[in-house]
């Protein structure tokens, strides 16, 4: 035990506001500044293992830092969920800055300064997220989460990224405070607690058609987690460079969506609940129609980071069906998912980014042959696709096969077909990208040397493909690991 | 009594507190006019402000659990003479006005030089402190006749701030008459509320009214002064549909004014309207609680949303701000209209929070015509990037008025929506939460309008003097504080909104 | 008896002015009638035993008054424009004000009565207790000066807040020296 | 309503007949004077009121004789009507006239900066400003007002 | 304005001075009679009103220039806040007159409501001229002919 786990989760929190502070700081020093966000994202991954070494899998009570309302506090503890997204979330983190600092110097784009210091702020409220023991502390730092994103969204500040920032704030600002504020008020007017409680807090305090409702004002509230309609935010936020669409909307504030759909489901709610009032039911169909649904209009995109966007937006709600399915394979699977998913679908944003460094094409139809000249790059995208797409040996096999299983537990089998459906789709927006790379000839008057773009572009989304192999191999183990969030 | 030596306790300064708390402004001024050194006038006021900050924080620990402080003017006790009365209803909004008053005076002193002409400036910071001192004695008194002696003191220098703007425009000028119409006929109703109350109780000191009415029960006359008493309150507090002295007021007021008077006038006619409602009309009074149900609500409804849209269709960044305190001041009446304890918590804590958020923005909306010489939205194009600092704590102010969890402004949405969902009313409760959407819009209109956009071509400009950028950090910090360390305002409004449900003056332990 | 009838005398005299008031576009026929209403209402306040209302009354409504509305006209213009607009919403607003107060009268004590709520309470004890508290003959003064005491140091502070409003509207603070004034402007 | 009720309480009927006529002035008179003439009406029209609430049938003027020496004479027969709206009004009638000459004070500028006293030019004027502003600066954040 | 009659302006000079004369008397008679501070100050202003309408705005200034009349209307509130504040000094609450003559609090009273009379009489004085200078200050719009 290094540091006791209360102080490392201040730490996990404290040491990404430094890097902020940093930033501003050493704002005409490149190198300093970057180097020194680069330590502190090594040392808030260092924190948060530091957690997983002194509690394990095991679910902490709180440490409450300031009482807000009455019986409502801001505070935290450790719980299997939350310290799995804390872990992937902060890991990311140290390569995602690599590949950010060789994005943006090898893109020439401007206000780095400003850039990493918003980037490490959304950092630090993922991580309060992660830790947060009560869904007040959840959504405020959710809602900081939007707001520091915000400016990296609209980073570029023509026109168009203004335009994309306002549809981003707009929908997720708009749902979290008209919905999902509502969502908690009520719940709090209801239980007389916001706590994540093992089987929930509203078990016996709501009956009838307020159930549905409730959790429909979550569902919908919860915008991050792009459940369809509210899903338009994402294809529009790929206006932002591509670190932040690879961080922030692969893994950090799509999976804070997620994560929160999962948090609400299982500990506000209670997946017992759930299964008993059947109030997930129509969630499970609206989740089964978005997968689909976004995997068609997927296919009709011709720009790749659009296409990736309307992909994350249907596997988004595969970690939705997992709640809404009210069993705990279901919870379990999604629960695995924002793990898997994360590092399959960063690998492929990373691997978009470097084409636009290397050859500045944003269009998939403009990308014939590349694979020829930049294979590292476009091997890492198959191997991403394919781990979307579930394919063993990859991780992202293992949630999907979770989450059939809990289909045929509760025995919904179209949602069984659904995800096969899936996976077919999967299959086809996705792999014929990399065919088109490999094996179409190369645009007259392209280059036909090797060149992958500098070093920190395509190093970071090789070693997240291996990330995918690796993962299949302890998905076992990360399964044992989310066992107690279903009480086993 | 005559002709027999009394022993006479001595007063202690600490039980001098409640007058020295309205008397250190009140002297302040003509000491000013006194001096006429323009130097000393402004030196005076601020510590005049400052030290009366200090009381009412000492005055807000003494009743903030409860209880309450009384004391007898000229040693009269009540109801033959007048009395100060402090619980934490009132001392919770006396903190909001010394609060104000004192961040507000160092951004004045940049600010009254841009904005007025020198000859005026020390008048205006005797007439600044004489509209502090009447809001304040108006919040502190017992007795309902002091309260219009002390309104008119406020109301009269109020006018003429408000036309000190005319050197900027002279529209400042009308909204100043317009607004003297107003708030004379707003008094008027007050004294005729008053009147009916005097006619059928024989008192005027608020406890001893209270006691009256409760023995003897209401009548038309009581329920007539009532009426009286809420509409013209209401035509001060901007209550819709009376609030149409309001935009032109604040818009054409000088920076300085528009900041104090926005975070302070309308919440202290809210306060009298809350004293009279609950402290002297019982709570219990079926009559009001119709009122409430039938009037406040849709009023405050129909003011959130009507103001909050036509806000967001304004060119002139201060007349948005103008606009959306309309709103806001919705917000208040709906807390008033829910009538359980957090919906009046919610009521209280906003006015707090509100009048802080306020503060900060017309404060910045001042440093930009400081430097800029306009508050239109398209000449301050980009300037997020030109003055950092002084854009930043109007980011955080914005983020405060939409209601930004982590801000002060959440904090009493949430009460506003859990004192709904209480009394079952989730429409309402899902009206509050969307016309906050309203404030999304507007507010981030002027963001990206500060941010977002090309600056001019060669463009330099000077950060705010640090007069002014010192005063908006504090209050951008307090929005922030309040937000999340939120046991002063919410745990004083909590006690206050228990005091006005008992429907006494403190609490009976 | 004769009260009534003097009362009802001055009223139909003050309603008719309020009323030729209503119609005058000429300001100096409107502010000359005023101060006829303020000498009026100082009258009925004779007949209502308030002769100290009745003697500021006469000052500031028949003497203040009307020389500053003169001064005002000499600086403005001396006709009003005839009306125009439509009467109706102001008609309106009257109407409902005056039902209210109508409604309010319904439960009020009759005129003069001895037993009504306001003389019973508070009202005596200030005749009981001022000639051995203050020992001055008029009750108002002791009243005004010591019990309000409080309440006429804020009427002097809104005097004030008027004198010091007038001159921020019209003139400026006047200095003893040259030199202070241009102090003033550093 | 009996010949009783009506007789104590014609006395209020007719004060408030007064108060509207003054209200009636200021809010339809388009002259700025005049609106104030209106204020000062409905404001005596409520002193009045007040000062009605104070009287007693048969009362005198609250005001003790004094002997020769100057000690108060107390005559228990001699019925005093009540003080306390007196100092009210007393109060308030300064009130007033502060108001009046603030208001004034403004007609006299607003007719240096408008040259007009007539409400609905003042507002024809306002109107034009207005327009003027958002002609020259509508056009604020590309469209998104 | 020079040219009023010599009659109206000898009047006047006699007539200001038996004003002053009637507002002293108002002043510190008010206990006893009806009247005060308030119609005292008003009735001191209209005798320097009625000098200033007859002999110009010019001459009464240098009777009673307008830097005294500011001091004035702010030494009134003074006089008035002072008494309650002395009060408060000795240990009483803010305008107990008592204070004054502990012994015999009906003469502090006495003594008290002199006091803030006159602090009443001096602002409400200094008020009214200053209104009157400030107005007489303008050009006017109406000439003196066309009354």
């Amino acid at each position: 035990m290094i540091f006791e786990t209360t102080t490392a989760i201040a730490l996990a929190m404290l040491i990404p506001l430094a890097a902020m502070a940093g930033n501003m700081a050493f704002k005409d020093m490149p190198n300093l500044r970057d180097g020194f966000t680069f330590l502190c994202a090594v040392l808030t991954f260092c924190a948060v293992l530091v957690v997983l070494a002194n509690e394990g899998n095991s679910i902490t009570s709180e440490v409450s830092l300031i009482e807000v309302f009455p019986g409502i506090d801001i505070a935290f503890n450790v719980e299997p969920l939350g310290l799995m997204f804390a872990i992937i979330a902060s890991g990311l983190w140290i390569i995602t800055h690599i590949y950010g600092v060789g994005y943006m110097r090898g893109n020439d784009e401007k206000h780095h300064a400003r850039f990493f210091a918003c980037f490490a702020i959304a950092i630090s409220s993922v991580m309060g997220i992660a830790f947060s023991s009560n869904m007040f502390t959840l959504f405020l730092f959710y809602e900081i989460l939007t707001v520091s994103t915000y400016p990296l969204v609209a980073h570029k500040g023509t026109p168009d990224a203004v335009k994309g920032a306002r549809t981003y704030l707009a929908i997720l600002i708009g749902t979290s405070i008209a919905l999902q504020l509502t969502a908690v008020i009520w719940t709090y007017a209801l239980a007389g607690t916001l706590d994540f409680t093992q089987g929930g807090i509203l078990v016996g305090k709501v009956a009838g058609w307020v159930v549905p409702v409730l959790l429909g004002l979550y569902a919908f509230g919860i915008g991050k987690a792009a459940l369809m309609p509210f899903h338009k935010w994402l294809p529009a936020a790929m206006v932002a460079p591509t670190p932040v669409s690879a961080l922030l909307h692969a893994v950090a504030v799509v999976k804070a969506g997620v994560f929160t759909m999962l948090k609400v489901g299982i500990y506000i709610f209670g997946i017992d609940f759930l299964a008993e009032t059947g109030a997930s039911e129509w969630l499970m169909w609206l989740a089964a129609y978005s997968i689909i649904a976004a995997s068609v209009v997927a296919m009709t995109q011709d720009n790749l980071k659009k296409r990736l966007a309307y992909s994350t937006v249907s596997q988004l709600s595969y970690i939705t069906l997992g709640m809404a399915l009210a069993t705990s394979m279901g919870a379990l699977g999604g629960g695995m998912h924002i793990a898997m998913h994360a590092m399959g679908k960063i690998t492929l944003f990373m691997c978009a980014g470097a084409i636009y460094v290397a050859y500045h094409k944003t269009e998939i139809s403009q990308m014939q042959g590349l694979g020829r000249v930049m294979p590292i790059t476009f091997g890492a995208f198959l191997i991403g696709s394919l781990s979307i797409i579930g394919l063993p040996p990859l991780g992202g096999s293992w949630p999907k096969f979770l989450l059939m299983l809990g289909a045929a537990d509760t025995g919904h089998l179209i949602i069984i077909g659904v995800l096969m459906v899936s996976s077919l789709l999967n299959v086809a927006y996705l792999l014929p990208i990399v065919g088109r790379g490999f094996f179409r000839p190369l645009d007259d008057g392209a280059p036909t040397k090797r060149y992958e773009g500098p070093v920190l572009v395509w190093l970071p989304p090789a070693l997240t493909a291996l990330g995918c192999f690796v993962l299949f191999f302890y998905g076992g183990a990360l399964q044992s690991f989310l066992l107690p969030i279903i009480g086993q | 009594m005559a002709g027999t030596v009394t022993p006479h306790d001595a007063k202690t300064l600490i039980e001098q507190l409640p007058i020295l708390q309205v008397l250190v402004p009140f002297c302040t001024a003509p000491l000013i006019v006194l001096i006429g050194s323009r130097r000393m006038a402004w030196a005076l006021a601020f510590a005049a402000a400052v030290i009366s900050l200090v009381i009412s924080y000492a005055l807000l620990m003494q009743v903030y659990g409860g209880g309450f402080i009384s004391y007898q003017l000229g040693g009269w006790a009540p109801p033959l003479g007048i009395e100060y009365r402090v619980d934490a209803a009132n001392a919770l909004v006396m903190l909001l006005i010394s609060a104000i008053a004192t961040v507000t005076l160092p951004f004045a002193y940049e600010s009254v030089k841009d904005e007025i002409t020198s000859k005026n400036h020390t008048l205006f910071y005797a007439c600044f402190m004489l509209c502090y001192t009447g809001l304040m004695g108006v919040v502190i008194t017992g007795d309902a006749f002091n309260v219009f002696v002390f309104l008119e003191i406020s109301s009269l220098s109020t006018y003429v701030l408000v036309a000190q703007g005319a050197g900027r425009d002279k529209r400042a000028l009308t909204a100043a008459y317009d607004y003297l119409i107003m708030g004379t006929i707003g008094a008027t109703f007050f004294v005729i509320g008053i009147g009916f109350l005097f006619m059928s109780t024989g008192t005027l000191n608020m406890a001893d009214l209270a006691d009256r009415i409760a023995e003897q029960g209401t009548n038309r006359t009581i329920h007539a002064g009532f009426a009286f008493i809420v509409v013209g309150m209401g035509l001060k507090a901007a209550m819709y549909p009376l609030h149409l002295w309001l935009p032109k007021a604040y818009t054409f007021a000088p920076s300085a004014v528009t900041v104090f008077l926005s975070a302070t006038s309308t919440k202290m006619a809210i306060y009298v309207i809350l004293r009279f409602m609950f402290s002297i009309y019982n709570p219990d009074f079926i009559f009001a609680l119709n009122v409430m149900f039938l009037v406040f609500m849709p009023l405050a409804l129909i003011a959130m949303f009507s103001a909050s849209f036509v806000a967001v269709f304004q060119v002139n960044f201060k007349r948005m701000l103008a606009y959306s305190s309309i709103a806001q001041i919705g917000y208040m009446l709906l807390g008033i209209a829910i009538f359980n304890l957090s919906g009046l918590t919610g009521t209280m804590v906003h006015m707090f929070n509100h009048g802080i958020t306020k503060a900060l923005l017309f404060m910045g909306v001042g440093a930009l015509v400081l430097r800029t010489g306009s508050s239109f939205y398209n000449n301050l194009n980009g300037l997020g990037r030109l003055m950092p600092l002084t854009v930043a704590p109007i980011v955080v102010g914005g983020l405060s008025l939409i209601g930004v969890p982590g801000t002060a402004g959440f904090v009493s949405k949430w009460m506003l929506v859990q004192g709904a969902f209480e009394n079952g009313w989730w429409v309402v409760a899902i009206l509050i939460v969307l016309s906050s959407l309203l404030a999304v819009v507007y507010v981030w209109r002027a963001i990206e309008v500060l941010y977002l956009t090309e600056p001019a071509e060669g463009a330099k400009m000077a950060e705010a003097p640090m007069s002014m950028l010192i005063p908006m950090w504090i209050l951008a910090i307090a929005c922030i504080w309040f937000g999340v360390a939120t046991d002063l305002p919410l745990g004083a409004a909590s006690t206050a909104a228990e005091v006005l449900l008992s429907g006494s003056f403190g609490m009976v332990e | 008896m004769t009260e009534t009838i003097i009362n009802f005398i001055l009223f139909a005299m003050l309603i008719s002015t309020a009323f030729a008031i209503v119609r005058m576009t000429s300001l100096f026929a409107v502010i000359m009638l005023a101060s006829v209403f303020s000498l009026l209402t100082a009258l009925l306040f004779v007949t209502l035993d308030a002769v100290d209302v009745a003697f500021t009354e006469a000052a500031v409504g028949a003497g203040i008054s009307t020389v500053l509305m003169l001064g005002t006209m000499a600086l403005t213009a001396r006709h009003a424009k005839p009306q125009t607009q439509s009467n109706a919403i102001p008609f309106l607003v009257v109407c409902v004000t005056g039902a209210a107060l109508i409604y309010g009268t319904m439960d009020m004590p009759n005129f003069g009565d001895p037993n009504a709520p306001a003389q019973v309470h508070v009202a005596p004890e200030y005749l009981e207790r001022s000639i051995e508290e203050i020992d001055v003959p008029n009750v108002v003064t002791a009243i005004l000066a010591s019990y309000r005491g409080y309440d006429t140091l804020g009427e002097t502070a809104v005097v004030f807040a008027a004198g010091i409003g007038v001159l921020l509207l019209l003139s400026g603070l006047a200095r003893r020296r040259k030199e202070d004034e241009e102090e003033g402007d550093i | 309503m009996d010949w009783d009720f009506i007789a104590g309480h014609v006395n209020y009927w007719m004060f408030i007949v007064l108060m509207m006529t003054g209200l009636y002035i200021v809010v339809s008179s388009g002259n700025l004077v005049k609106k104030i003439v209106g204020l000062n009406i409905f404001q005596v029209a409520v002193f009045m009121l007040y000062i009605s609430i104070g009287k007693i049938t048969g009362g005198t003027a609250p005001i003790f004789p004094s002997d020769r020496q100057g000690h108060l004479e107390i005559d228990p027969t001699i019925v005093y009507s009540n003080p306390l709206p007196h100092v009210l009004i007393l109060t308030a009638i300064v009130v007033g006239v502060a108001t009046t000459s603030l208001g004034l004070a403004l007609i006299i500028r607003i007719r240096e900066e408008f040259d007009t006293i007539e409400s609905d030019d003042l507002v024809k004027i306002e109107q034009q400003l207005t327009s003027a502003d958002n002609k020259e600066h509508g056009e604020a954040m590309g469209g998104m007002a | 304005m020079h040219h009023h009659h010599l009659i109206l302006r000898v009047v006047t000079k006699l007539l200001a001075g038996t004003i002053i004369l009637y507002a002293l008397y108002v002043q510190f008679h008010g206990d006893f009679s009806p009247g005060g501070g308030f119609q005292a100050g008003v009735i001191m202003a209209v005798a320097f009103i009625l000098y200033g309408i007859v002999f110009g705005l010019v001459a009464v200034q240098q009777v009673f220039p307008p830097w005294l009349v500011h001091k004035l209307v702010a030494l009134g509130v003074l006089i008035y806040a002072g008494t309650g504040v002395y009060a408060m000094m000795l240990g009483y609450e803010f305008l107990d007159y008592g204070a004054f003559d502990p012994g015999h609090p009906s003469h502090g009273q006495h003594n008290g409501i002199l006091a803030v009379e006159l602090g009443v009489g001096v602002t409400v004085t200094g008020v009214m001229i200053a209104i009157y200078y400030a107005f007489a200050g303008r050009a006017p719009r109406i000439s003196d002919e066309d009354w």
